[in-house]
């Protein structure tokens, strides 16, 4: 276990560094200036003098090399830079909008899992059947839906025509403020995974020790809840790892449909801002999400498939 | 006293409600706000953001010297009770309010007001305000560095303030912006101020959930008596307008802004038409040339274009009617603006002729630098290239992003670009930008300069008498549409769509969703909790 | 579902989009830009306008069949941008080893560990909206898969000796990589290229909703349907029609993609990602 | 004689695909007696695995039984219902797969995979059935049972994991074993070690054997009766030591020509042990005629035309125009 914790940071720091170096040259080419004239709404002028000031103020002329020795030096200390927006720290920028995020992932994933894993396994105990069918055609519908127009359909019917939910915000943060975004952000992983469900359990019930259990005279069920549940499991879990970490970066759009507090919309609102400092901090912040998922499931695999603690 | 006053103030709210005698303002209830500009708030320390946004809930938590009094068109005094200029018009003294709490319970004095724009000159934090701080003697002193205090800011007693300007110039156009609001010192100096602003304002705050909403809760020791009437006003981030009208039509927001499109569908729309509060903005809409572009030099080519445009269908087809057309660089609510003003014609024939005597029958190329903003950007570009080609004239439209439009004006990198010009509330400053003396870097994009225009702007500028300068501003301002050193496009229809129960908004033209939530109530059909 | 159908559904409605997209100035009404009349703005669908006109007054149906060629470009154009890289990386890294192959491998972890979405709109945010950096952002992004696949093709044929062979044989690394490997893992390619099509204009959308994708002068699908999405109740057509567009285009490589998958590359069920 | 434990009776197995209907294989006939062993040759694609699957009522679609019958002790079990089936499998039949590797779940523990066995057929709890399972894994001469049960497949060696699948099979003493290419995956000295195993447990038990092979070697050893399947047909079939010392059909002769045999290397010399040339035709192409004309030797026109029928001979029976 720990061994493969060891060997993933191995794996997992340098891509990080990797990710800073990359996102602080990509943004220290940004033409234009950092804090320009007009702002999102195009009104207020900020005054010439008062730019020139904050550029030095942030060192923003110093060269590239100083400053991103500086940059990572102060991350290392945990310091994600001065958000040039607020002038606050983009660290408590990013922490207030981290649990909001980790809310609307985790449900996504939730639904993801739930309705795709069973579509899924539903369609691979039938295949050709009806049940088949309709959830591999609702699956390659889902992955071919442009994900804001989903979101906009689901906010005319469950909140405009049916008036089940709110159609927007963050509420008290309660579960009915979520179900929308997390649909609408949950449906692609949803698709995938019903796909990728159907088949993995297809190929474990090809597999030979599923004739195996067929010869000892099991149930069907039996054979699927002792043999095949697990085996296909492994298969699954990958990509659940993978939807799950690119998750947080995905719910951009959702984000910014629903008005929901997340990094997501923290992000596209510093890109539109040119706040470099916090859609750097952004970034970071869903890679590390990526990488931490990835590494859980790393471990997840651990405990699930007993082959990879030897081999 | 105290007694005596409220009592006055109820006899005027009697007075006020005979018209309409059902509105009587109720209190209590929850206003629910947008803020349709962003995904999130820049800051809550209205010192450290200049943005339309986080005004909103500014005029909740803050008060400002100046207000905009939308029913007058004017500005007014906020914290101070009267106020006297010198004779050479550049010193004012305030008796300010004695009244005027901050959310901690401690009373405003002129200390405050010293050490909030004291605040705003330290040059080391570029606070955007600075600008209109400035025009205070000594202020710029400060801001380098060079002093402690702004020489022009003289305490008489605690609630009297003397103010010493550079230039004669109305101190309200300054004082009545957002980022200038009176802080409490000890408030600030604990350093956590953006995340708990207190202020003067008729509402306190009681909580931010970034990128989601601000609450905030009436504080009852606001000086207008018995305001502000709602218990609870939340502001809620709502950025994507189709989101937004989905959540109106739900009736989960009290207020929303409508683009041009909804605009036609609530119009449209038996119960939603009648929730609808329209006012002419002071942006003026327009294609801005630079005169350097040798075609642009012409002053007959500049009006060809004018005529050759059918702004008129352009508005009413592709704008919705969100708009009112520009009959002049002052904005309709402007003072000097003539009400007399007639719009150029759509007259191609005629547009060809001025061409042809210019020089250019068989018309010329530009290229039209244009961001993708619906109202004055690629799509207003898309339906003038068509009606120029009519005429010869064929139109490269170059895009950029809004936040490098203003980078490339100021540079004169542009044969031409089209955008929103803020055109007020203060007309000199406006038309300031055709002066010949203004750099480019400043206002003046088109590199205008005209000795007749010069000689108009100067006497206005040092005119005291606030009739003459009027008058002097109107003619320079009939001269440059005249001159049609740009094509006047429209004038900004701000519309704010609002929920049957809501009352007490104001059409206000600064910037609509700026309210003053104390005079805002909501009636018991709010289904807000 | 069979192969067969989704193969054949999927490359009909493929086909059908590539046809539009090629002929669409023969099939188109009008010009899709100049044809603008304030007088005709937004139109519901007539027998004049058979989807109806924009806000500008253009005909809705000619601006699709326009679409179609900004929308396949950017799937095509960013995904041969994939391929290439990924497949330049993949072989190379495959092949040479060493440094090398630990340089692309954590290049490969890198784009992982970033959403190609959120990658693709800081590059956005960087070159600013319009075609060209739509490609860029989209092609520089996810090559990730086909980088992956090359490599495992190269250490597997090496592992069996054919690389070894061929050396000996006198042929130069790049001849090898060319003939020997490129030509194994073509099927695996096609596929991930297909499917990443359908991603790529979905993903032209998305950036579009968020402000950086592509304007017009042209109009692209995603832009089109970003644009009227304030008007789904007041004007449907404006946006039913390019939905439509990209429901069944992606859908479609969608289904072609999965259908070419069990064709060229039978022994990757589980690799559906 | 008594009623034989296994009667397999002009069994058809279809297959079904693209619009078509074949038969993988046809006519099958044989019998197997309590305790004995009995061996089933040929290449593999001949239709000999999927007879066994059909013994054990495993056919999946596209595969089917067409016609004919299978009485395992009486009872007629071809239209069997699947519980009736599923009761007799593991009970009645047991079965071991060729792979070792695959053919256990290579996420559960082998114990537990025995343990299984006692849970389903003889209601026994958990706990019982791991201690019974160790006893199984004794009894197949797995070193240290008591720490094996806990062990993956993945730790084991491929002897270990097949012991591991006959103890599974033979753990509720069936009345019938099949082994299905048994030991071919496996190290040749491993293979003697397994089939020894298989013989003496079965012997102990009592438990009948139908061995499937393409090793006509290795059945003629350990079973009594052979047949030789071809192309989804019983070609031949004798007595073990007769099918060696009289081979009736060219491919049965084929078959044994290809065997080295230690006794004859030095008459033949230093003679290359002949091969059958050709290759198995696929189900759905089928030569007219009899099945093995492409490749038979001595094959003449009757053989294209027309196909043989059964020949009795003695103890056995072939399907040859030309059998000697």
């Amino acid at each position: 276990m720990l061994l493969v914790l060891v060997r993933r940071l191995g794996n997992v720091i340098p891509t990080l560094l990797a990710v800073i170096a990359l996102v602080f040259l990509l943004f220290s080419v940004l033409p234009g200036s950092f804090i320009s004239g007009m702002n999102e709404d195009g009104r207020s002028v900020i005054d010439p003098a008062v730019m020139e000031r904050m550029r030095k103020e942030m060192g923003l002329d110093d060269p590239l090399y100083e400053r991103f020795a500086k940059y990572v030096g102060k991350l290392a200390t945990g310091d994600l830079g001065t958000s040039f927006r607020t002038r606050e720290p983009v660290t408590k920028l990013i922490a207030v909008r981290v649990w909001p995020s980790l809310k609307l992932v985790f449900a996504a994933m939730a639904f993801a899992i739930l309705v795709g894993v069973t579509l899924g396994f539903l369609a691979a105990l039938k295949p050709g059947s009806l049940i088949d069918t309709v959830s591999m055609v609702t699956a390659i519908s889902g992955l071919s839906l442009s994900q804001f127009w989903f979101g906009l359909m689901l906010m005319y019917l469950f909140a405009l025509t049916l008036n089940w939910l709110p159609s927007f915000g963050y509420g008290d943060g309660g579960l009915r403020n979520l179900i929308l975004p997390a649909i609408a952000l949950g449906v692609g992983p949803m698709a995938l995974l019903a796909r990728t469900t159907r088949a993995a359990v297809l190929d474990v019930l090809n597999a030979d020790f599923v004739r195996t259990a067929r010869s000892k005279g099991m149930s069907e069920r039996l054979v699927v809840k002792w043999h095949v549940l697990r085996n296909a499991l492994v298969l699954v879990v990958t990509i659940v790892g993978l939807q799950f970490g690119s998750l947080m970066g995905q719910a951009v759009v959702v984000e910014k449909l629903f008005a929901w507090p997340g990094v997501g919309s923290l992000m596209v609102d510093s890109v539109f801002q040119r706040d470099m400092p916090a859609v750097q901090g952004c970034i970071l912040m869903i890679v590390l999400f990526f990488l931490l998922i990835n590494t859980l499931v790393d471990l997840a695999y651990v405990v699930i498939d007993p082959r990879i603690r030897y081999g | 006293m105290r007694k005596l006053l409220s009592l006055t103030a109820v006899a005027m709210i009697a007075f006020g409600g005979v018209a309409a005698a059902q509105e009587t303002p109720r209190k209590g209830g929850t206003i629910r706000m947008t803020a349709p500009y962003a995904a999130s708030f820049g800051s809550l320390d209205p010192h450290t953001t200049p943005r339309a946004q986080d005004d909103i809930v500014n005029k909740a938590l803050q008060r400002t010297l100046y207000n905009w009094d939308s029913k007058e068109g004017k500005l007014v005094l906020e914290l101070a009770k009267s106020v006297t200029p010198s004779e050479d018009g550049l010193t004012y003294t305030y008796k300010l309010r004695d009244d005027a709490y901050f959310h901690n319970g401690r009373k405003m004095t002129a200390d405050d007001i010293i050490w909030s724009y004291t605040r705003i000159m330290d040059g080391s934090k570029g606070y955007p305000a600075a600008r209109y701080v400035r025009i205070i003697k000594g202020a710029v002193d400060v801001e380098k560095g060079q002093a402690k205090e702004i020489s022009g800011l003289k305490k008489i007693d605690d609630f009297t303030l003397e103010m010493t300007l550079t230039d004669r110039v109305d101190p309200g156009y300054s004082f009545f912006v957002g980022s200038t609001a009176i802080l409490p010192k000890e408030e600030v100096e604990k350093g956590n101020y953006a995340n708990n602003p207190v202020g003067l304002g008729p509402f306190k705050f009681k909580e931010h959930l970034p990128g989601s909403r601000v609450v905030a809760e009436r504080f009852d020791k606001f000086y207008k008596p018995g305001k502000p009437y709602a218990d609870k006003l939340e502001v809620l981030i709502m950025a994507e307008a189709a989101a937004r009208d989905v959540a109106f039509r739900n009736k989960e927001i009290d207020t929303s802004i409508l683009g041009p499109a909804q605009y036609v569908a609530y119009r449209e729309d038996p119960q939603l038409k009648n929730g609808i509060l329209e006012v002419a903005e002071m942006f003026t809409r327009a294609v801005t040339f630079n005169h350097s572009y040798k075609p642009f030099a012409d002053k007959r080519v500049r009006q060809a274009i004018n005529h050759a445009i059918d702004t008129d269908l352009i508005i009413k087809r592709l704008v919705k009617d969100k708009a009112y057309r520009a009959v002049s660089w002052l904005p309709i609510s402007a003072t000097a603006f003539d009400k007399s003003a007639k719009p150029y014609a759509f007259d191609p024939d005629k547009a060809k002729k001025l061409l042809a005597e210019a020089g250019y029958p068989n018309g010329f190329e530009f290229e039209l630098t244009t961001s993708q903003n619906e109202s004055w950007g690629l799509p207003i570009v898309e339906a003038i290239i068509p009606m120029l080609a009519k005429v010869g004239i064929k139109v490269k439209p170059k895009l950029v992003e809004v936040t490098v439009l203003t980078d490339i004006a100021m540079k004169g990198e542009h044969q031409a670009y089209i955008g929103s010009n803020l055109t007020g509330p203060d007309s000199l400053t406006t038309m300031r930008c055709y002066y010949s003396k203004t750099p480019r870097t400043a206002c003046n994009y088109t590199g205008y300069s005209n000795p007749a225009f010069d000689k108009l702007f100067e006497d206005a500028a040092s005119s005291i008498d606030p009739a003459k300068r009027n008058d002097l501003l109107r003619q320079a301002n009939n001269l440059i549409y005249d001159e049609a050193p740009i094509w006047f496009f429209n004038y900004n229809k701000a519309v704010l769509a609002y929920q049957p129960w809501i009352h007490g908004l104001q059409a206000n033209p600064t910037e609509i969703t700026h309210q003053y939530p104390e005079d805002i109530w909501v009636d018991a059909k709010s289904p807000a909790r | 579902m069979k192969w067969g159908t989704s193969t054949w559904v999927g490359g009909s409605l493929v086909a059908i989009a590539i046809g539009v997209a090629v002929f669409a100035p023969w099939i188109a009404l009008t010009d899709p830009v100049m044809d603008a009349n304030l007088m005709n703005a937004e139109l519901p669908p007539s027998w004049e306008f058979p989807f109806g006109t924009d806000a500008q007054g253009r005909d809705i149906y000619s601006r699709i069949c326009y679409g179609a060629r900004i929308s396949l470009t950017v799937g095509v154009v960013s995904q041969i941008c994939n391929s290439l890289i990924g497949v330049t990386l993949g072989l190379t890294a495959g092949f040479w080893g060493g440094w090398w192959d630990d340089v692309v491998s954590g290049l490969t972890n890198l784009m992982l560990a970033i959403p190609s979405l959120v990658f693709a709109l800081a590059i956005m945010a960087i070159l600013g909206p319009g075609l060209v950096s739509l490609v860029i952002a989209l092609g520089l992004t996810s090559w990730s898969y086909s980088c992956r696949i090359a490599r495992a093709q190269v250490l597997s044929l090496k592992s069996q000796g054919y690389v070894q062979a061929a050396r000996i044989l006198g042929y130069g690394d790049f001849r090898i990589m060319f003939t020997q490997v490129l030509p194994n893992i073509l099927g695996p390619l096609i596929v991930i290229a297909t499917l990443g099509m359908g991603g790529a204009i979905l993903a032209e959308a998305a950036l579009s909703f968020l402000g950086l994708g592509i304007r017009p002068p042209f109009p692209s699908w995603g832009s089109m349907l970003s644009e009227a999405r304030d008007q789904i109740r007041a004007a449907p057509w404006l946006s039913v029609f390019p939905g439509l567009a990209i429901f069944f285009t992606v859908l479609g490589l969608n289904l072609l993609g999965d259908g070419l998958r069990d064709i060229l590359d039978p022994q990757s069920q589980t690799r559906r990602a | 004689m008594t009623a034989p434990l296994l009667k397999v009776d002009d069994l058809h197995i279809t297959l079904e695909g693209d619009g078509a209907s074949y038969n993988a294989v046809e006519n099958v006939s044989f019998e197997i007696g309590r305790g004995d062993a009995f061996g089933l040759v040929g290449e593999s694609g001949c239709g000999k695995s999927i007879t066994a699957l059909a013994v054990m009522g495993l056919l999946r679609r596209p595969l089917g039984i067409g016609k004919g019958r299978i009485v395992l002790d009486g009872e007629e079990i071809q239209n069997a219902s699947a519980a009736r089936l599923r009761e007799l499998r593991g009970s009645k039949i047991g079965m071991i797969f060729q792979e070792p590797m695959t053919a256990l779940n290579p996420l559960s523990p082998v114990g537990r995979q025995i343990a299984e066995m006692f849970v389903l057929h003889q209601s026994a709890s958990w706990s019982e059935a791991m201690d019974r399972a160790e006893d199984a894994l004794r009894q197949v001469r797995v070193p240290s049972p008591e720490r094996r049960i806990r062990d993956f497949p993945h730790q084991l060696s491929g002897g270990m994991r097949q012991r591991v699948m006959i103890a599974i099979a033979l753990a509720c003493r069936p009345d019938l074993l099949i082994a299905d290419e048994p030991t071919t995956a496996l190290d040749v000295t491993v293979q003697a070690e397994i089939i020894d195993l298989m013989a003496e447990l079965c012997a102990a038990k009592g438990t009948a054997i139908l061995m499937i092979s393409h090793d006509l070697g290795l059945v003629a050893n350990m079973c009594r009766r052979v047949a030789v399947m071809y192309a989804g047909r019983i070609v031949e079939s004798q007595g073990a030591e007769a099918i060696f010392a009289t081979p009736r059909h060219p491919y049965t002769k084929g078959l044994v020509d290809s065997l080295p045999r230690l006794g004859e290397r030095s008459k033949r010399g230093r003679q290359r042990l002949r091969e059958i040339s050709g290759v198995v035709p696929s189900i759905a192409a089928y030569p007219s005629g009899c099945r093995f004309n492409p490749r038979c030797p001595s094959v003449t026109d009757i053989c294209r035309s027309a196909a043989p029928d059964v020949t009795a001979l003695g103890d056995g029976l072939v399907r040859c125009h030309h059998h000697e």
